[in-house]
């Protein structure tokens, strides 16, 4: 009986096999795409741009030695009407499998992003088994193209470089998912990361005489505003701060107050940690938010010649703080609020949370609700360390 | 794809009948037979590319008006 | 009798988790989160209530007539012609209902592991699997389950701890945002999931303790409306109401967002892989069940005969469906009051007040 | 009711045996000597015990008077090589000759008082046994012991004077510990039987003989404590042993192969172990050891899956570097049958499921090279397992070379000429060493079932991996060893017995033996022998 059990088994995985290796692709059959950008055309379609990664470029080892000598990877575009219909026009000058599985970025084109929105793109990368939900979607102040063309020096791709640029959290991170989440949500706009190329530092030695040449490389350019998903505006690095601020997501950056004695010499303080909470009221006809920052700093670099060292001068510090970070925050919400008229520090959800009967009358005309809404900033600033000195050396004593 | 199921049933028919008719077990001959026979009604035409309609279907409009309130 | 073997109420437990979580953890954050949104998890506690009030039915019913299964005591209820009429209802169900997960479980390895693979591909060899476990008996299926489960229960809270990271507890706010309708609504699946512990009725003759019944269905439900509510948290939390309703198979996505420090992340295929062997085990439950069932129906000695056959009819019920959005659609509208309404509650609580009133069966529950 | 032991067929099998020996029998040489009885006169005997033992020149005949009475005539026949020859000229040749007259003077030894006064006085032997068959004279001589025939008696005097060269006791070769006991058993049962005695001096050790092999006739002993192990598994054990009807037996893997519940399985369902005390472990768990005359490796049944992956020294070690060292080996296991289908699966199917950096590391290195990645895990594979049969069968210092040369071959060269990627070497080695971290036995299983996985995982990826697992996974819940689910105790789950599977409990905490082994009598040890500081031990 086994016996017979086995040689049936065996029959039917014999027949079923022979069929075919149905979704196998040898690595060495992979074009692996590291980064995807989306730009317009002029006609009006789709231009889509990849940048795939050279795998002899990475291998370890002395015969490697892939950067430098050779280029780690390729960029490559195509016009469609559709991305996936782009992709099978790439399909045809690319002779592998082009493979999205490990895609770090998506970067969408300004122009694709003012007039089209991200709808018709981002899609695509939620329904499709290949690509992630955590890539993180960027938006290049230009074309996406140029973008993806530059390289990187630290990184062995310009892809990788801005992945690990989001990772490090230096501007508003949105990973796909989040960006979906901000799509349908009403009591939330988008905002991403907007990104540029730019020139960074030099490289010497490159060019044997000759000065040499500067850099382009990419860099994070504050953030792109978005209405419903089309863009409708930027704020720069540092608004970028002051949003963040205000939704409470990164808190970090670096505060410049004047020193408490001598106005014109400033003082650097760090900001460590923070906590954002946002306190929506509703009085049947506007909504009024009361925003309460706490965020903790260590003062890290003095202008000043005066003894900061003392408590009332770290209390004077602490006020100058929170009122440098209330006006960060407020140009950031003037700008969002007066000029774009979108809510995209999530007031909604939060009003959402509070007045849920409420919300179901508001939420279909938010926008407007949220433009004409009274918003309060309340900071507590702190400050906790002072670095490994108390006083600052390099003066004489009088 | 016809010739893979016809192996298929050859080999189901080869596996349980010589027991079943050793042991004489013929009720239970009449059921396996009853079973290939639903089987196979169901998977030939369907190799051979006719749809079958999907009793799924019947039973949707079966429980529609209760259905409706899930909606 | 036509199954020798004998499992013990820890076996039993496994079993029952196998019979309703595997699909049940795909689907259910979507298909809940549709209807009742971010309050889907109350949803879930509704609907683990009527999952304890169908283990409690099917247990008392059972207790009353000990050693017969459910299609034996149907025909001592109702007597001979209207018995066997249940009966092949059962039947019937058994093959369809599975034909629909087995349905479900390839188009999601089809979707979410390899494309290129025709579906029924992933049908012939996942029943080849079960009819194997199958035609080794019910001890042999239920230690293969005792093996493979704890893996997955073990490997889905392993997942789920990993992704805290990137959970809001906010998002799950406001709580009672939609009414009662809502809630109850979204909770008319996964009721009807966890219904699907009526096949235990099958399995107690076989327990080697019988009368601990219905501390072992009370567990199984308990252990999988745990595990479904903490799945629902975590999707919600994750992705939010308004995303997680969107996907198919919100937890698949869930894992895939796992990513603690930039080297514990793609960890959805060994999800997956792990995740096969409960869809193996549920499978071969409804598998059997069918072929046991049959084999009681038609009286015979044994039920192995039936195995190979009743596969084949299982394969081409399922290449039926045409395709997910068909299959999704059915789940969601016809098979709550189908499945729910007919065989987990209407059936067997028509079997018990009828076997009160003619007062049949051993004692009361 | 519980299945406890799988009914056989008994009906059919005797009937098939039967038939074999009938006609085996008559193609062997006149046998009709097996049933007849000695005569009283000495010459036809020996004419006829040398006409059976023609040809067999290391069969010594030695005729001599009994106390210089010339009257009564004495021989004695004994195997050359088999016995103790100095026990011989001692305690018979010599003392029958020689010292019974002076030992007891005056006293007439008449011919029909002979054997009498031979039983009583005239041996020295420790063992004597009297008989009249051919048949037990015959196996007497073969097995080493000494047979005296006297003129005028139909009996003959079986004197227990075995003795052969055999190997002296030496380290287990198969089964090497850092701590514990370096006994190994040897080649002789005697022996073998004497290593057991002295681990467990008690008189509930059983140990039974039973002779197997139509030609070759082995000793085969069956080994229990009574009180401790299932009676029925003892009469399991027994019955299986008597169906045995074979020619030979030359060694444990022989009775292995016949009394195995699953023959066609590729998991070993026998345990064997060449360690004294590692098999007494055994007997005091409620198991039952074969042993078998001519080869150390004794066998223990019923014999579950997990005992593969324990060493004996797991129980000498300290219990928790025992359970860490428990944890690699399981994994060692998972990867020996797992690690090179999920390296193709992820490679060939899945690029996904590695992280990026790697992923493009892999692609690199595999740009160069011209095989896809199953047939380049393939051939490491066999290349490896060519590498490992050609270590052990070579001559010692040989074999190391080998190894040392395959190494160069497989790790360097094939890596440089491009012909591989350096991550399948990594992978194939892995592997490999991995499979050395537990029982030999059961890694073949896991050899042979690696091959099925890559080749299910090359054409259906992890899909294909995990349904073969899942098929190894049925099969090994359906395996049963004597009447004992292969799987327990993790499955089905018998909840005391969990404290010796991955996890080894304190010794002290072990209080109970293997509830589905030790049927009646589970109680191992007291309950409160956890040791503790004085102060804090509890009072009365």
């Amino acid at each position: 009986m086994k016996k017979r059990i086995a040689a049936l088994l065996l029959i039917t995985f014999v027949i079923i096999l022979a069929g075919g290796c149905w979704s196998r692709v040898e690595l060495t059959e992979l074009a692996i795409v590291l980064g995807a950008g989306v730009d317009l055309a002029e006609d009006g379609r789709i231009l889509l741009t990849l940048q795939i990664a050279r795998p002899g470029a990475f291998t370890a080892g002395s015969e490697g030695g892939g950067r430098g000598k050779e280029a780690a990877s390729w960029v490559i575009s195509a016009e469609g009407r559709t991305v996936p219909e782009a992709e099978r026009f790439l399909a045809m000058k690319i002779p592998r499998h082009i493979y999205w599985g490990h895609c770090i970025i998506l970067v969408l084109g300004e122009e694709l992003a003012r007039r089209e929105g991200t709808g018709i793109v981002t899609n695509f990368y939620q329904r499709e088994r290949e690509p992630r939900e955590n890539i993180y979607v960027l938006v290049a102040r230009g074309r996406a193209r140029d973008f993806l063309e530059t390289y990187s020096s630290l990184e062995r791709t310009s892809a990788q470089a801005a992945g690990f640029l989001e990772r490090m959290k230096t501007g508003y991170t949105v990973q796909l998912r989040e960006l979906a989440e901000m799509l349908v949500s009403r009591g939330i706009q988008p905002a991403v990361t907007a990104v540029e190329v730019t020139e960074a530092g030099t490289m010497p030695g490159q060019v044997p005489g000759g000065p040499p040449p500067p850099q382009k490389e990419v860099g994070v350019a504050g953030t792109a505003v978005f209405k419903q998903d089309k863009l409708i505006g930027w704020l720069d690095p540092w608004e970028t701060r002051g949003f963040l601020w205000l939704k409470g997501e990164i808190m970090k950056g670096v505060i410049i107050v004047p020193g408490p004695e001598q106005p014109e010499k400033l003082v650097s303080i760090r900001i460590r940690r923070g906590k954002t909470k946002i306190i929506p009221e509703y009085n049947g006809e506007y909504p009024r938010f009361l925003v309460k920052i706490q965020v903790e700093g260590d003062m890290v670099e003095q202008q000043t010649r005066e003894n900061l060292a003392t408590p009332e001068k770290i209390k004077l510090l602490e006020e100058e703080m929170a009122s440098e970070i209330k006006a960060r925050a407020e140009a950031a919400l003037d700008k969002v609020q007066g000029e774009y008229g979108v809510d995209i520090f999530g007031f909604g959800e939060a009003f959402h949370r509070k007045y849920k009967k409420e919300w179901r009358k508001l939420k279909y005309h938010w926008d407007e609700e949220f433009s004409r809404a009274e918003v309060e900033i309340a900071v507590d600033a702190q400050i906790r360390e002072i670095g490994l000195l108390t006083r600052r050396a390099g003066i004489p004593e009088e | 794809m016809i010739v893979l199921l016809i192996i298929l049933f050859a080999g189901i028919i080869l596996l349980e009948v010589p027991g079943l008719v050793k042991k004489k077990m013929w009720r239970e001959l009449a059921a396996f037979a009853a079973y290939l026979a639903i089987g196979m009604a169901l998977s030939i035409p369907q190799a051979l590319g006719i749809r079958l309609p999907n009793p799924s279907k019947a039973i949707e409009a079966l429980f529609k008006p209760v259905a409706e309130l899930l909606k | 009798m036509l199954e020798q073997g004998k499992i013990d109420s820890k076996q039993a437990i496994l079993l029952l988790i196998s019979l309703v979580l595997p699909t049940a953890i795909l689907t259910a954050p979507a298909i809940t989160v549709k209807q009742a949104a971010q309050d889907a998890w109350l949803s879930i506690i509704v609907a683990t209530m009527a999952g304890l009030l169908i283990a409690a039915l099917v247990t008392g019913l059972s207790l009353r007539f000990p050693g017969k299964t459910l299609l034996e005591y149907a025909e001592e209820i109702l007597g001979r012609l209207p018995g066997k009429m249940v009966g092949l209802l059962y039947i019937w169900w058994f093959l369809h209902g599975n034909a629909l997960i087995l349905d479900e479980y390839a188009s999601f390895l089809c979707s979410a592991l390899m494309p290129d693979t025709p579906v029924i591909v992933f049908f012939v060899f996942v029943t080849v699997v079960a009819a194997l476990a199958v035609y080794s008996g019910l001890e042999v299926l239920s230690r293969f389950n005792q093996l493979f489960l704890p893996l997955v229960l073990g490997l889905l809270l392993v997942v789920f701890l990993l992704a805290a990271k990137d959970m809001e507890v906010t998002r799950l706010l406001p709580v009672f945002d939609k009414d009662a309708a809502a809630i109850l609504k979204g909770a008319v699946i996964p009721a009807s999931w966890f219904g699907e512990i009526v096949i235990f009725a099958l399995l107690i003759p076989f327990l080697d303790r019988a009368e601990e019944a219905p501390r072992v269905a009370v567990t199984a439900i308990l252990i999988c409306g745990l595990y479904l509510l903490i799945c629902i948290l975590v999707v919600v939390m994750i992705f939010g109401p308004h995303v997680s309703a969107r996907w198919i198979f919100p937890t698949f996505n869930t894992i895939r967002v796992v990513s603690i420090a930039n080297f514990l992340e793609r960890l959805e295929s060994i999800a997956i892989a792990v995740w096969m062997f409960g869809g193996f085990a549920k499978i071969g439950i409804f598998y059997y069940a069918a072929a046991l069932s049959s084999a009681q129906w038609l009286g015979l000695k044994d039920y192995r005969p039936l195995v190979a056959p009743v596969g084949v009819v299982l394969v081409a019920l399922a290449a039926l469906c045409r395709n997910i959005v068909e299959l999704l659609n059915f789940l969601a509208t016809a098979w709550p009051p189908y499945a729910l309404g007919l065989f987990e509650a209407g059936i067997p609580l028509l079997l018990l007040v009828v076997a009160r009133a003619r007062g049949k069966g051993g004692r009361g529950a | 009711m519980v299945r406890f032991l799988k009914p056989r067929k008994p009906g059919m099998v005797k009937q098939s045996n039967q038939q074999v020996s009938q006609s085996r029998e008559s193609s062997l040489p006149d046998t009709s000597w097996k049933e007849q009885v000695l005569s009283p006169d000495l010459d036809t005997n020996l004419a006829q015990i040398k006409a059976i033992l023609d040809r067999c020149s290391d069969v010594m005949y030695r005729e001599f008077i009994f106390a210089q009475n010339e009257q009564i005539r004495l021989a004695l026949i004994y195997t050359d090589g088999l016995t103790d020859k100095e026990q011989i000229s001692e305690q018979i040749t010599k003392a029958l000759a020689l010292e019974v007259a002076m030992a007891a003077p005056g006293q007439e030894i008449s011919k029909s008082r002979a054997l009498e006064f031979i039983k009583q006085r005239g041996l020295c032997v420790n063992e004597i046994k009297q008989t009249d068959k051919i048949r037990e004279i015959i196996q007497a001589i073969l097995s080493g012991d000494s047979v005296l025939l006297m003129d005028g008696y139909a009996t003959a005097i079986i004197n227990g004077t075995r003795g052969w060269a055999s190997r002296a006791i030496s380290e287990p070769e198969a089964e090497p510990t850092v701590r514990g006991a370096r006994d190994s058993f040897v080649e002789t049962l005697r022996t073998n039987t004497a290593l057991l005695r002295r681990r467990i001096s008690s008189p509930n050790l059983k140990i039974e003989v039973f002779k197997l092999g139509e030609v070759t006739n082995t000793e085969v002993a069956v080994a229990y404590i009574e009180g401790i192990v299932n009676e029925k598994l003892v009469a399991e054990v027994k019955s299986r042993l008597q169906r045995i009807k074979v020619d030979a037996i030359l060694e444990s893997g022989y009775i292995e192969e016949l009394i195995e519940d699953h023959p066609w399985s590729p998991f070993p369902t026998v345990n064997h172990t060449e360690k004294p005390d590692r098999a007494a472990a055994m007997l005091l768990e409620g198991r039952v050891a074969i042993l078998v005359d001519g080869t150390p490796f004794v066998l223990t049944v019923p014999n579950l899956f997990v005992e593969h992956l324990h060493a004996a020294e797991d129980y000498y070690e300290r219990f928790i570097f025992t359970t860490a060292v428990r944890v690699i080996r399981f994994f060692s296991a998972f990867i020996s049958l797992t690690l090179p289908a999920l390296y193709i699966a992820a490679v060939s199917f899945h690029p996904e499921l590695l992280p990026t950096t790697l992923l493009l590391s892999i692609a690199g290195q595999r740009e160069a090279v011209p095989f896809p990645v199953f047939m380049e895990v393939l051939v490491m594979e066999l290349t490896f397992e060519t590498l490992r049969e050609a270590g052990i069968r070579l001559p010692r210092p040989l074999g190391q070379a080998v190894s040392i040369v395959g190494a160069l071959v497989i790790g360097e060269a094939a890596v440089r000429a491009g012909l591989v990627a350096a991550a399948t070497v990594i992978v194939v080695a892995f592997t490999g060493i991995a499979s050395f971290t537990f029982a030999y036995s059961a890694s073949i299983a896991f050899r042979l079932l690696r091959f099925t996985l890559m080749f299910l995982s090359a054409a259906m990826g992890l899909f294909g991996l995990i349904t073969g697992v899942a098929l190894i996974g049925i099969h090994l819940c359906s395996l049963r060893s004597f009447g004992v689910p292969y799987l327990s105790p993790a499955v089905p789950m018998t909840g005391t017995d969990l404290k010796d599977v991955v996890f080894r409990a304190p010794l002290w905490a072990m209080f109970t033996r293997p509830r589905l082994i030790a049927r009646q009598n589970q109680e191992r040890q007291e309950q409160n022998l956890k040791p503790a500081p004085p102060e804090t031990r509890p009072r009365g």
